[in-house]
């Protein structure tokens, strides 16, 4: 006779999970929306949604709060964990989100924001990213990481142009083999530990002295492959070009910020203790992994012919950038870390907006590609302000001082100088200088070439609607005034970080 | 005869993730290649749910579960991606899908 | 006395502004009175101030403001008439108003009339400052602006390519020398610690013997340059490209001295290394036999004077380098006069031949020019050293000093030259003035040069002709409170008298020669045919013992071919094309690697696989290692590493 | 009154230079001019205001930026910066003031405007970072007047030139990250604060280090041998102004970066790096001079010709003592002042013909007698002639690096000649001989707009070469200052014997020689 398993609803503490639900309910009531009264314009599904990100954003500041006082806090059977990483990663999560969606209205709508659905799988992407940073379980990561996923795969596809399909398809067969490559490696971890929980292991495999380190080391390997998969990093990387390409620019932009920010997380959770545990080789291979992704990166954006794509490009290169940090893991490099995603989300959503109002319904006239840098040529004569802003954002992914993301590295720098990487250091230097030359050369186009014959200013801003100009003010004004921003962030995100033990 | 042990298991999982690997980089079909990563994912559910007999808790099978769960979702935004380019295009060849490069 | 020191000073500055002022404007007589004015009045502030010093007043020293001052330097402007300063003042302030005066009328055809008169007062304020600065960075000012002016006025018909040229190479090989000077100063200054002359003088009487050679050598290397003496003395014959009057003013009475100036002022230090001083002697012989060998078959009139004063330069730095400073000085009061008064008739002379300089052309002249070859005779005479003019008792003054100081070999050099001089001056005398006249064939109708530069040259005349016997007791008993009163005498009376007349008789004779020689009634213009002219040493002579040439061959020519490869090799094909090559390479790399975006599907996850199954790999290599690291560890050490 | 002084001369241009855009185009360049007005008469206030008297800094500002990082916005002036952002004021002035017909001259004024700010900034700044982000900032609008005003190959040049300083600059930043940790590890706080670093004392071979770091930044921006290439394609292709401005101010940045980190921050490293650094300064002057000689471009001649004076600055600053370090500051104004009036002459002349070939000039002085004038004038201040301007520097510099090294002075003193020999070649190619090109045949003089320029650059030229006393007692009275901390911080026995000790010249004893 099984009595029955009664557990207090205070111990499953379903406060960690209202974060993550909040988008899901959301989600669940725009579909039901689109049920009872079909061919609503985009505009009331944009609100709703900035609404729903709105409570959720207010969730987590009460989370934070609660962190704040109490610590970490474990909840639903110690699935949600909600830690300090946890809650800056949200924080990113959603707020990006929240600058992201509204691009949605632009001025030519374009097929996407026609679907109700589209605004629903956003929110599912989001509620599935926040499942991934909440959690120490390998499972619950690889449902949410999977959730987002799908939810991406279809949303670049209903762009509904052949070259989306095609980014599509790509991506989510990679993605698949990917997901493969995240179980196996799951499963090694939890033949190694009879545990899917990164703590769990991460104890177990300190009690026996890690014993079989050549297992271990498989597992690892599988990891790395899948969360390198997600965050680009070279040889893994093939996907964004194309995805990027095949993209719609706003949609491009979203990727270049919000799932990596998860995935960094997870990384930062898995593979912290596994340095700090003595494993010199991951610490050799990521060393590679990461030189390799922030100079081919690099070099491969110098020959791009398209600025979307060079994008792509560049934030393979800054992901790079990033995973140094990881490599590094010291509490400075960790807040490093998040200071820099916060710093490049504002200037990439900038830059990445710059080119979605600037796109058109087709292509221009002989060009092959939606951004080519033809297309720029000249802007400061037929367009001023926009060429400023659009040098401004250029300047800034360069990092430029005082512009944004110069914060970002000068701290990434600093860590890395602190703990010793001098010859990383100097690498990550001499990237930055390398990425001066692709960045500067839409300058060039913009500032220092004649505009192509016909070309007016209109053709720049023909997709400008209100939304998108507040939405790229906001991050022109983050841009210049980050220098002002950086020291309160720097305390929060330092607190945290240090509070959640990394 | 001889005793069927875990690492019989594992090994045939691993054999079955190589040969979808294999499987994976060899297909210049779709649906094929939809078929390996299927297979890709089961062979890694076989181990789940061998280990988590070993050790006698149920979190690989949960593991397992989920994992079929996706797969299927998966399958699902596959095909329908699938359906669609071949309505376009009206064949599944992944060679014809390189319009992007460099 | 101060006020009468600033008035001879800045009077030329004045007078150099005014005419500058009407340097755009077209030629007005006014641009070149002013400053000749404004020059005689620096000569009466400067005669003041030399009878003020001759009747035993102390020496006007001051300071009018600070120039540089940082850390331990500190350099005024100061100024300082004392008996040497005053002697070089009365020569500069004299020769130059009374060249102004003539070039009133030498230049009165030119329309760059008054930006000459503007360069030749800015000269001479240069050169005020050069001989009155009571310190070695004052000099130097001076040093640099007479060089500057120089270059202007040799460069003054700048539309000619060989004044240019002539100018530029006067000035670089002028700032050759003045590295060295630099340096001398500098040795001076971290020495002593001061640039002021008496602190520094003081200073140097306990340095070692070393350090004073050294400084000794890098001023005199200064010298070297502005005195043009060998090997930087190309440069002052180019020179009489410019106008006869800047010839006479600069290049013989004035500016080439302030080497000879450099040294006598620094007599104490070549005081205290009497080697220096032989060496400085001995090139002051070499050049004047050297540059006197050169004037004897030259056939441009004003380079022939050139030598000359080339040659009386090494007579000069002879004296000066035998501790006779007063006799060095003396000698260059004398010499400014009579050569001054030489130049300025060679100017009458091209005057009146319009502006033609080969003495072969012309020949009779003595008809139409009565005055002006007479003052040449003169002139050469006093040059030559025949008694009792001037340079009578200047430059067989220096001869004896030789003597008595027992250098025999630099004496007889010396008398040499003395021979030599005498008969190059006088060739140019008898082909100009006597003998047939060469020149109304050739089309020329000479006419004698107007009446007032006659008259301003006079006083040059008549102190080419007393300025020996009348001043040199009175100037001995002056400037020897300065410097060492070394009494030249023969001991024995015979032998004094056998050395004088016989230096006279061979100066004599040598004239007669010249005389014989070049008023025959059948001279022949040398065309190149003749036995003499085919002579190696002709050859050699006429061509400057082929210094030029070697100067142009071995330094000019390969430094602009250096500079031209430095630039197109090293420069563009090396230095830079390294930074551009890094730049090029990640490019390059780029391109080739960007196929590995090959767009398909199954390459991307070929990588993809690829990529894990390395890390793979590593992986296991990794692991092995760790699980057999005792057995690596053993067989490396086994190989011993 | 004007406490802040220094806040409102950075960014008071660049304020005007945002109002600018709403300017209408035919009045920008009156505006430009007022506020270039303004902004020179404010930096003539804070001169006026100056104490000459004391060494250290004065009227220092601080704001909190990052204080958890120890990076805070803390400016001051002291007499080595003082002049420069004088002039840099001035050139911004007679820059605009002299701005001849330009394509959207109203681009060109903001792009000016904003350059001054972080011209003065990258002088004024005593905080690294500050300092650094000036320092970047300069290039972005030079990058802009090369790349859009700049000749045929003006993409390249400014790319070249950005591209080059960013990549120096960076390395730089990394040696200052490094500085801080040091400071960090010292002190337990984190600071970027100049005046903080000046404090610490490192050992030996982490100075070699850090002083390599600073080096490649510095060097590249001077610009030091091996690493000019870059700026004779920036002079080449620059437009006048941007010449000017470069030549006049920003190559200044390099050189006073030196004084400000290198010398009083790695003392030992300096005196050990001394000799090496003094080879590349004398090659800097020797072969770049010949390579100008070599130049058939005027505008080229002129570019070799500033590097090969850097090379003289260069020299001075590692001379160690306080002539040397005095003369090489004075030595940046004058190049200042004498390359920006070369730079403004060839525009003169380029305004006219459009070409910058000598071959095709050749006797201007008959038809352009006072343009003859003012450019011999500057010929002669560059090939330092006593009592202009440049003289005082190079004596000085030289003087002082004589007291280190004989030998290598003497083969810096070369300068002088092949100074000469370069400059008087191009004069005499542009100025003398007869008119042959018939397109010469009638010229007009120089204009009253750029007699505005020119006049003050002259009268500046005569004036400080011979009463230089005004700017060389401040500047006298700083660098007594860095070098007596330098002696005081130094440690090796090279050092303290290279480096002179003030005070005890002066009879009194630092606490360092009680002990």
């Amino acid at each position: 006779m099984l009595e029955p398993v009664n557990i207090s609803l205070e111990s499953l503490n379903i406060v960690t999970l209202y974060p993550m639900l909040i988008p899901v309910i959301g989600a669940l009531l725009i579909l039901c929306i689109d049920i009872f009264k079909g061919g609503l314009d985009r505009t009331l599904y944009v609100a709703i949604t900035l609404l729903v990100l709105f409570i959720d954003f207010q969730t987590l500041l009460s989370a934070s709060n609660v962190f704040a006082t109490e610590g970490t806090v474990v909840g639903v059977f110690d699935m949600m964990l909600i830690d300090g990483l946890a809650i800056i990663s949200q924080f990113i999560i959603v707020g990006a989100s929240m600058f992201f969606i509204p691009l949605a209205l632009s001025k030519k709508q374009f097929h996407e924001s026609s679907y109700p659905e589209f605004f629903a799988m956003f929110l599912f992407t989001i509620a599935g990213l926040q499942f991934m940073v909440a959690t120490d379980s390998l499972i619950l990561i690889f449902v949410g990481l999977e959730t987002s996923s799908l939810a991406v795969y279809t949303m670049i596809a209903m762009h509904n142009r052949d070259k989306s399909f095609e980014a599509a398809v790509k991506y989510f067969t990679m993605g698949a083999l990917a997901a493969g490559f995240y179980s196996f490696g799951a499963m090694v971890f939890y033949a190694l530990t009879g545990s899917v929980e990164i703590n769990q292991i991460a104890t177990v495999l300190a009690a026996n002295g890690y014993a079989d380190m050549g297992y271990v080391l498989v597992g690892t390997v599988f990891m790395l492959a899948a969360l390198g998969f997600k965050v680009g990093l070279v040889p893994f990387h093939t996907w964004a070009p194309d995805v990027y390409e095949g993209s719609s620019a706003a949609m491009a932009g979203f990727l270049s910020i919000v799932p990596k920010i998860a995935i960094f997380v997870v990384a930062m959770r898995l593979f912290e203790f596994l340095i700090h545990s003595g494993v010199i080789w991951l610490e050799i291979v990521l060393y590679i992994v990461v030189v390799s992704t922030m100079t081919m990166g690099n070099i491969w954006a110098l020959v791009q012919s398209d600025v979307k794509r060079m994008l792509a490009y560049s934030s393979i290169s800054h992901a790079g950038f990033v995973m140094a940090a990881i490599l590094i893991g010291t509490t400075q490099s960790n807040s490093a870390l998040f200071l820099y995603w916060i710093l490049f989300a504002f200037t990439n959503l900038g830059a990445f907006s710059m080119l979605w109002i600037s796109r058109q319904k087709e292509l221009p006239h002989g060009q092959t590609s939606d951004h080519s840098y033809e297309k720029f040529s000249g802007m400061i004569q037929t367009s001023p302000i926009t060429a400023l802003v659009m040098g401004l954002f250029m300047l800034s992914l360069a990092g430029l001082p005082p512009f944004a993301l110069f914060w970002g590295k000068l701290y990434i720098m600093s860590s890395a100088v602190t703990s010793g990487y001098t010859v990383l250091a100097l690498v990550m230097a001499l990237n930055s200088a390398i990425a001066g030359y692709y960045y500067l050369k839409l300058i060039v186009y913009m500032f220092m070439k004649d505009p192509v014959d016909g070309a007016t200013g209109a053709s720049f801003s023909s997709n400008a609607s209100l939304a998108l100009k507040a939405i790229i003010g906001f991050a022109v004004i983050g841009t210049i005034f980050a220098i002002i921003a950086i020291n309160p962030l720097l305390e929060f995100i330092s607190a945290f970080v240090y509070n959640s033990g990394y | 005869m001889m005793e069927i042990g875990l690492n019989h298991y594992l090994v045939l999982s691993t054999i079955l993730f190589a040969i979808g690997l294999i499987g994976v980089m060899k297909r210049r079909n779709l649906l094929l290649l939809f078929f390996a990563t299927e297979i890709l994912l089961n062979s890694v559910n076989i181990a789940f749910a061998a280990i988590s007999h070993y050790y006698g808790d149920l979190t690989g099978q949960m593991f397992a579960f989920f994992v079929i769960a996706i797969a299927a979702s998966e399958v699902a935004v596959g095909l329908g991606l699938l359906i669609v380019w071949h309505k376009r295009h009206s064949n599944i060849d992944l060679d014809t899908m390189s319009t992007m490069k460099g | 006395m101060e006020i009468y020191l600033y008035v001879a000073l800045f009077a030329p500055l004045v007078g150099s502004l005014f005419a500058a002022l009407f340097g755009a404007s077209p030629r007005t007589k006014i641009a070149g009175i002013v400053p000749s004015l404004l020059l005689g009045v620096s000569f009466i502030a400067s005669s003041v101030l030399l009878k003020h010093i001759v009747s035993g007043g102390d020496i006007v020293h001051v300071e009018m403001m600070t120039w540089m001052a940082t850390g331990d330097l500190y350099i005024p402007f100061g100024f300082v008439v004392d008996q040497i300063s005053v002697t070089m003042m009365m020569v500069v302030t004299l020769v130059s108003t009374i060249v102004h005066v003539y070039a009133i009328g030498y230049m009165d055809h030119d329309k760059g009339f008054n930006r000459f008169f503007s360069y030749l007062s800015a000269f001479v304020f240069s050169m005020m400052i050069l001989v009155m600065s009571d310190n070695f960075a004052g000099l130097f000012i001076g040093w640099e602006g007479v060089g500057l002016c120089s270059w202007l006025l040799i460069g003054f018909w700048y539309h000619k390519e060989s004044a240019t040229w002539a100018a530029n190479e006067a000035f670089i090989m002028n700032r050759i020398a003045d590295l060295g000077m630099l340096i001398g100063i500098f040795l001076v200054f971290w020495n002593t610690g001061t640039l002021q002359y008496d602190g520094a003088f003081a200073a140097m009487q306990n340095l070692d013997q070393e350090t004073l050679t050294w400084i000794g050598i890098f001023l005199f290397i200064g010298a070297m340059g502005k005195s043009a003496q060998f090997p930087l003395h190309t440069w002052l014959a180019d020179a009489m490209e410019g106008p006869t009057p800047v010839s006479a003013l600069i290049h013989a009475a004035t500016m080439v001295t302030a080497g000879v100036y450099l040294v006598v002022r620094s007599n104490e230090l070549y005081a205290l290394i009497p080697h220096v001083g032989l060496f400085i002697a001995s090139l002051g012989a070499f050049v004047a036999i050297f540059a006197a060998s050169m004037a004897l078959v030259n056939r441009d009139i004003k380079r022939v004077i050139a030598y000359s004063t080339l040659s009386q330069l090494g007579y000069m730095f002879a004296a000066a380098g035998l501790g006779a400073y007063w006799v060095a000085l003396f000698h260059l009061m004398a010499h400014a006069f009579f050569k001054a008064l030489l130049f300025l008739g060679a100017g009458n002379v091209m005057h009146a031949m319009n502006s033609e300089l080969d003495p072969f052309k012309m020949g009779g002249l003595g008809k139409t020019m009565k005055v002006s070859m007479i003052m040449m005779t003169l002139a050469s005479v006093a040059l030559a050293g025949i008694f009792p003019l001037a340079g009578f008792f200047s430059k067989d003054l220096i001869l004896e000093v030789a003597f008595v100081d027992h250098h025999f070999i630099i004496y007889t050099v010396l008398l040499l030259t003395a021979g030599l001089t005498a008969f190059y001056s006088f060739r140019i005398i008898a082909l100009i003035f006597h003998g047939e006249d060469r020149h109304t064939a050739l089309g020329f109708h000479p006419h004698e040069a107007y009446k007032f530069m006659l008259v301003a040259m006079s006083p040059l005349l008549i102190l080419a002709i007393i300025a020996g016997f009348t001043m040199k007791m009175p100037y001995f008993e002056m400037v020897t409170q300065l410097l060492p009163a070394t009494e030249y005498h023969v001991h024995s009376a015979t032998t004094y008298w056998i050395m004088t007349i016989g230096t006279q008789l061979f100066v004599i004779l040598a004239i007669f020669f010249a005389y014989r020689k070049y008023m025959s009634k059948d001279i022949r213009v040398p065309d190149g045919t003749s036995r003499m002219e085919n002579n190696f040493f002709y050859k050699l002579l006429i061509n400057q013992y082929y210094i030029p040439h070697f100067y142009e061959e071995y330094l000019v020519k390969p430094y602009r071919e250096l500079s031209t490869i430095f630039f197109k090799q090293i420069d563009q094909k090396i230095v830079d094309a390294t930074v551009d090559g890094i730049a090029n390479v990640l490019l390059a790399t780029g391109e080739s690697t960007r196929v590995v975006q090959s767009g398909n599907l199954s390459t991307m996850l070929k990588w993809m696989v690829a990529g894990m199954v390395a890390l793979l790999s590593l992986a296991v290599v990794f692991g092995l290692a760790v699980k057999y690291l005792d057995e690596i560890q053993a067989i490396l050490s086994g190989l011993g590493v | 009154m004007l406490d802040n002084i220094l806040s409102i001369l950075i960014f008071f241009p660049a304020l005007a230079g945002v109002l600018g855009f709403m300017i209408h185009k035919d009045s920008m360049r009156a505006y430009g001019v007022a506020v270039a007005t303004i902004e020179f008469g404010l930096a003539l206030w804070l001169w006026y205001a100056f104490d000459n008297t004391v060494a250290g800094m004065q009227f220092i500002e601080q704001v909190a930026l990052i204080p958890t990082f120890g990076i805070n916005y803390i400016i001051g002036v002291d007499g080595i910066s003082l002049f420069i952002i004088v002039l840099a004021a001035f050139f911004t002035l007679i820059g605009i003031a002299s701005l001849t017909d330009t394509k959207n001259v109203k681009n060109m004024i903001i792009t000016l405007l904003m350059l001054q700010m972080t011209m003065v900034g990258v002088f004024v700044a005593l905080d690294a970072i500050i300092f650094y982000i000036f320092w970047e900032l300069s290039l972005v609008p030079m990058l802009y007047i090369i790349g859009a005003w700049g000749g045929p190959l003006r993409i390249y040049a400014s790319v070249k030139f950005f591209l080059y300083t960013f990549a120096g600059s960076l390395v730089m930043l990394v040696g200052m990250l490094f500085m801080a940790y040091f400071y960090y590890q010292a002190t337990g706080v984190w600071s970027f604060a100049i005046l903080d670093w000046y404090r610490l004392i490192l050992p030996e071979n982490f100075q070699l280090w850090l002083f390599a770091a600073f080096f490649v930044g510095f060097a590249i921006k001077v610009p030091m041998f091996p690493f000019h290439t870059w700026l004779p394609y920036a002079h080449g292709q620059a437009p006048t102004i941007g010449s000017v401005i470069l030549a006049a101010i920003l190559l200044k940045m390099g050189t006073y970066a030196f004084i400000r980190f290198s010398l009083p921050l790695f003392p030992d490293a300096a005196t050990f790096f001394m000799f090496p650094i003094a080879i590349l300064a004398i090659i800097m002057i020797v072969y770049t001079a010949m390579v100008a000689y070599a130049q058939e471009d005027v505008k080229q001649v002129v570019a070799y010709s500033s590097v090969s004076h850097m090379g003289v600055i260069i020299l001075g600053t590692f001379a160690l003592n306080v002539e040397g370090i005095t003369g090489s500051i004075f030595l940046m104004i004058a190049h200042g002042v004498v390359s920006g009036a070369l730079f403004l002459l060839v525009g003169v002349i380029y305004d006219r013909r459009h070409t910058k070939m000598m071959s095709e000039f050749g006797g201007l002085a008959h038809v352009m007698p006072r343009y003859a004038t003012i450019f011999g004038l500057m010929m002669m201040a560059s090939v330092g002639m006593p009592l202009t301007i440049n003289f005082v520097g190079e004596f000085l510099s030289l003087l002082g690096f004589y007291q280190q090294s004989h030998i290598l002075t003497l083969l810096a003193g070369i300068a002088i000649i092949v100074g000469a020999i370069y400059m008087l070649a191009a004069y005499k190619k542009m100025f003398f001989g007869e008119l042959t090109n018939e397109k010469n045949r009638n010229l007009p003089d120089v204009s009253k707009r750029e007699l505005v320029a020119l006049i003050p650059l002259s009268i500046i030229t005569i004036w400080l070469g011979i009463y230089p006393k005004p700017i060389l007692d401040p500047i006298n009275n700083s660098v007594e200052s860095i070098v007596q901390l330098m002696h005081d911080k130094s440690t090796s026995e090279e050092a303290k014997k290279r480096i002179p000790n003030l005070a005890r010249e002066a009879g009194l004893v630092t606490s360092q020689e009680a002990h």
